[in-house]
């Protein structure tokens, strides 16, 4: 799981960097939400268990299965992106192969869509998960509180993972709900809500992976809402320092999931100093062979624009 | 064979799609128990049981979110959205997910879903119980839409439709749902979508309906024929794909075009018939494009004069023809 | 408050009779909820504070000061009607001079518009109250759940009365939502949630009473979930006999709120014996002078039909 | 004077009719102290506080819900939303609410919101930050629909737009934002809605556009007028009401027709205009009346080639203009 997040990390931060080279138009990341991802991705069954995912779930992707070849190949907007073909922004993930739903910018509609693929496993007796992540922000549309409706009414091995990290774009809590914690909101539809440090890789395993259980046994649906730190602005297009105070940007680098991580496993002597190093390096080599692919692989043609509106006899 | 009416259609293409296909499932507000506020899925639930009849929350863009997700996952969800009216809630959920599952991933997902609403005035639905809401959609590439307005072509087209791989909105006006009687040809067959239809043939000018409208246009047809004006009536049935070599040919025939529709004239989709005649059969043409459509107010009010005064009658279609045949 | 419950009953009642006479093509009614909405009506400044309806709210409309003719009005779709000017269907309240929010037919909606004037009225500094009504169905809806997150929000003096009569047309509660009780939401929101009988006259009172009191005091919003019993069938194009057992419905009898403060009134002394007999008869008389004038006044005129769409010069 | 760019119209009339009447307010995600993420609502928060320049839930719905239910209680909200792509949740908020209020009260309530959204593509959006909106709304009695091009009718339509009783939707094109400069007069000063503006006198064709497409149609017509091409263009500006008038006028002195527009092609708002065309300038016409719009895809790709493939260039309008005139 360190690994994971270590790669992740990696990527996010190459994606920054391109994007500054005037390589990558637009970068939106994960940074400082590893922790919570990773952990979800290694509770769930890979291939077996779904997810719908939201903009920020690099690390969780890549966990569940997808290379920073394929996320490159997106953020250059690439015709061989397995996400999308290069049609949409990066950062919107899908693949078939892995049961990563195919997401849209739009915030929220991705909730009713884990609460229909749980139903289906459910009716047809499947033993199947349905994950979905969202912002804190997103829990304000009207399309995250019909989704956990249905949660509720049928019990459905759903789980929902709110992401809160303060803000959504420059929209602070406060003005978001009148809440504190949005994993109140649970025992509204009958579900069970779970609080978890998102930036504590273990508790957020424990925490997932008791969810995943109660959905398996057929307990129903988990709200999980995970505090987690967001590191940098909102995206590319965004400049946090706008609308964060100095003094909170500061703190948030005390909070960094991946470096909590190291110093446990430092301390407890599970991982040397010099295999950490080797891990980074890793890590390192496969976003450089990325980004040497992706920069290099070519870019859809402009007249497949029109395909696969619909079906294609061929196809 | 026995006359049938238009939602006896639907009845029968449901119900033998889910004794066809078990991964055929129907969901929406009351169409279990009560069988649909008008009984178009009646005798399903007792048939196939809760899990695959659903009554659902009271929330039209989860019964859409939720068909797109089960859709994801091996089923192929009709979802009942119980008047057209109500479809607004799910705009986001059509326009943004749905339509563009396939295009958005390059064709890695597809989301094999039916949309069922049962639309159009004349029943003294009000405000909220009698719009037509197709032009909305027509506008989304990535969505199929259907109009039957023969009990035969209902069942057929729904068939169609569910053995789709992509969405599909099926439309169905509530007024002819009983009005409109005719044959349903006995076993398994499929109408094919994309296929306009010629209800009548005429010489001197074509009309171009959907629905409810088809009707009335055969109505005026009848009337302005002993007056010795011929013409031909096209039903539209498929809004998207729309057919357009069968509109080209029919102006090629009359070279004047006359659309008709119920939904408000400004941006209706008669307007983007009518385009493309000016565009594609422009040189055919001896006359305008002429369309007669509903106001450009909301939509139909409750009381009973004002609802006449908004829906296009027979009487009104029949002027406009006599007014596009003496050109 | 009797006797506008009485009243309310009345025209209810008439409505359906009307409908068989085929003079009504169209009824939907609010037998069995008449309680809460007086009670709540009682509890309001009417005038200042706001109602935003739902079509049941027929009790409540007129205990604000609508009248028996206003109704009939719209049952006939007549042009003096006015809430709509015979536009909409009957029990699509709307008055801006009793401050009753002009509805429309789809289910959600007002919850928002509710949020919206009790936001405007807060900034304003004006001592007003916005109070909406649903039925349990209604809370489903995305709508819902983003109005009353604004009421949290911003402390709003908002009401929300969940008139819950365990239907959504043959929607049973099961159906509807995973929990027995939406009161439970509330604390998701970050208000108040209150349970009342909402049958009981006086428990509603002081249920809508102290809600009122918490608004103004500044004190935010409140979320009353009343259970009600739904006397007829949901509109007259249903028939309840097709989805709820016979039991249920018999016993639904017994739950008459106007009965059961009529008793309580007769118990208590309050109110003699023909003291409700000439209630009653008022009531009636009131109901056929309004369906004589109603019936006999001038539909709308066709041409217009166009008018009003947008504001007119000389409106 | 100075030239500024089309968002500080934008900018400078939100500021002076704040100032000028203490109804209105401004409310949208990141309106306030980030200042939009176009920076369009830039200097408001610290100006007016948070009260009347309110950073929203992530909810449009009830953004539009809320604004709706202020104005009915004293106040003229000013309600932005992100981008247009995402004003879908709100279809039914803008579409069943705001746009009937005054209708099915029979004029007893009004709605003055405006809703402000920047729409439109050419930025590296992809499918979910590049769309263009009109048509659905343009389809809506009850709505205005404002779409400005340059940066001084920027300014005077959204002042027109706030002091307007009804509901109108204003539509910025956000690569015009900064793209395109112009000078804005001093003062107050507003710009009706309902009224084109021909921005080039032309006698061989006309074309109508709106938004960005505008400017490309300016561009083509320069290009073509050395060809001795003599082109007219139109800034159709306000979808809603229409300039049906003007546009007669222009067809009159020309004869053909050419309608611009981004959006997908099939149910665009060109229809519209192109059926208006065909029914009222038929006569007029020599020649069928031409679209040039976006490909019927769901939306623009992020792709550089496929996002240049889907948006209508100058080269293609030209290449269209020269095929018209060619008539
Ligand atoms: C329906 C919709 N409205 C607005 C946006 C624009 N937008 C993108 S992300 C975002 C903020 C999301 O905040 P949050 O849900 O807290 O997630 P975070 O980005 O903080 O992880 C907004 C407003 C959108 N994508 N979709
Ligand atoms: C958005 C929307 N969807 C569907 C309908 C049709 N409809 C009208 S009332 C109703 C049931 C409402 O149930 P509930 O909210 O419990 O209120 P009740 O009628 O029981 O008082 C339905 C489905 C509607 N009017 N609006
Ligand atoms: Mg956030
Ligand atoms: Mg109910």
């Amino acid at each position: 799981m360190y690994r994971q997040m270590v790669l992740a990390r990696a990527v996010d931060r190459r994606m920054w960097v391109l994007n500054r080279q005037g390589k990558a138009p637009f970068v939106i990341s994960g940074q400082g939400h590893e922790a919570i991802q990773v952990a979800a991705a290694n509770a769930m069954r890979p291939g077996s268990d779904w997810l719908v995912p939201y903009y920020r779930d690099l690390a969780f992707c890549l966990a569940l299965g997808q290379t920073a070849r394929d996320f490159m190949l997106s953020v250059f907007g690439r015709a061989e992106d397995p996400n999308s073909g290069g049609r949409q922004m990066p950062s919107h993930f899908g693949s078939s192969r892995l049961r990563i739903m195919t997401k849209s910018s739009v915030v929220g509609t991705q909730i009713c869509h884990a609460a229909g693929i749980a139903y289906a496993a459910k009716v047809r007796g499947l033993d199947e998960v349905a994950v979905t992540c969202i912002g804190e922000g997103g829990t304000s549309q009207g399309d995250w509180h019909e989704g956990l409706n249905w949660a509720g009414v049928h019990r459905l091995p759903f789980i929902c993972i709110v992401q809160d990290n303060d803000y959504a774009i420059s929209v602070p809590h406060r003005l978001q709900m009148g809440i504190d914690n949005v994993a109140k909101r649970a025992v509204g539809y009958g579900i069970a809500g779970v609080t978890v440090d998102g930036g504590d890789l273990l508790a957020s395993y424990a925490a997932v992976k008791a969810a995943v259980e109660r959905a398996r046994g057929g307990d129903g649906a988990t709200l999980i809402s995970a505090k987690v730190a967001r590191f940098t602005s909102h995206s590319s297009d965004d400049d946090q320092r706008r609308y964060r105070p100095q003094a909170e940007l500061e703190a948030l680098l005390r909070r960094d999931p991946i470096e909590r991580f190291r110093g446990y496993l430092l301390d407890e002597g599970v991982m040397a100093e010099d295999v950490d190093d080797s891990v980074q390096q890793e890590a390192t080599a496969e976003v450089d062979a990325a980004v040497t692919y992706a920069e290099a692989a070519a870019s859809p043609l402009a007249e497949d624009t029109l395909r696969n509106v619909f079906a294609e006899e061929s196809a | 064979m026995t006359q049938k009416t238009l939602i006896e259609g639907v009845r029968e293409a449901l119900m033998e799609e889910m004794e066809r296909d078990e991964r055929v499932w129907v969901l929406g507000e009351d169409v279990g128990r009560k069988g649909g506020v008008f009984l178009a899925t009646e005798g399903l639930y007792d048939r196939y049981g809760e899990a695959r009849v659903l009554d659902t929350p009271l929330a039209e863009s989860s019964i859409i979110g939720v068909a797109i997700g089960a859709a994801m996952n091996g089923t192929i969800p009709v979802a009942e959205i119980q008047f057209a009216d109500f479809i607004h809630p799910a705009f986001d959920q059509i326009v943004s997910e749905a339509a563009r599952i396939r295009y958005r991933s390059n064709g890695d997902f597809g989301c094999p879903i039916v949309i069922r609403a049962p639309f159009g005035g004349g029943v003294h639905g009000g405000l909220y119980h009698s719009q037509s809401v197709e032009a909305f959609y027509a506008h989304v590439p990535g969505l199929k839409i259907v109009i039957p307005s023969t009990p035969e072509d209902t069942k057929g087209l729904l068939k169609a439709a569910i053995r789709d791989p992509d969405p599909v909105m099926f439309f169905e006006h509530k007024k002819t749902y009983r009005l409109i009687k005719g044959e349903i040809p006995e076993g398994d067959y499929v109408t094919p979508i994309g296929k306009a239809a010629v209800r009548r043939e005429g010489t001197r000018l074509s009309v171009f309906a959907w629905g409810l409208m088809v009707h009335y246009c055969l109505q005026a047809a009848e009337e302005v024929a002993q007056e010795g004006i011929s013409v031909e009536v096209v039903d539209i049935r498929t809004i998207a794909p729309l057919d357009k070599p069968a509109i080209l040919a029919s102006v090629e025939k009359t070279a004047r075009a006359l659309v008709v529709y119920e939904d408000n004239l400004t941006g209706g989709f008669g307007a983007e018939i009518a385009a493309i005649i000016a565009e594609e059969g422009f040189e055919m043409l001896d006359a305008p494009v002429i369309r007669v459509a509903g106001p450009d107010v909301p939509a139909m009010p409750f009381n009973k004069p004002q609802e006449e005064f908004f829906l296009p009658s027979p009487e009104r279609i029949a002027t406009a023809m006599r007014k596009l045949a003496s050109y």
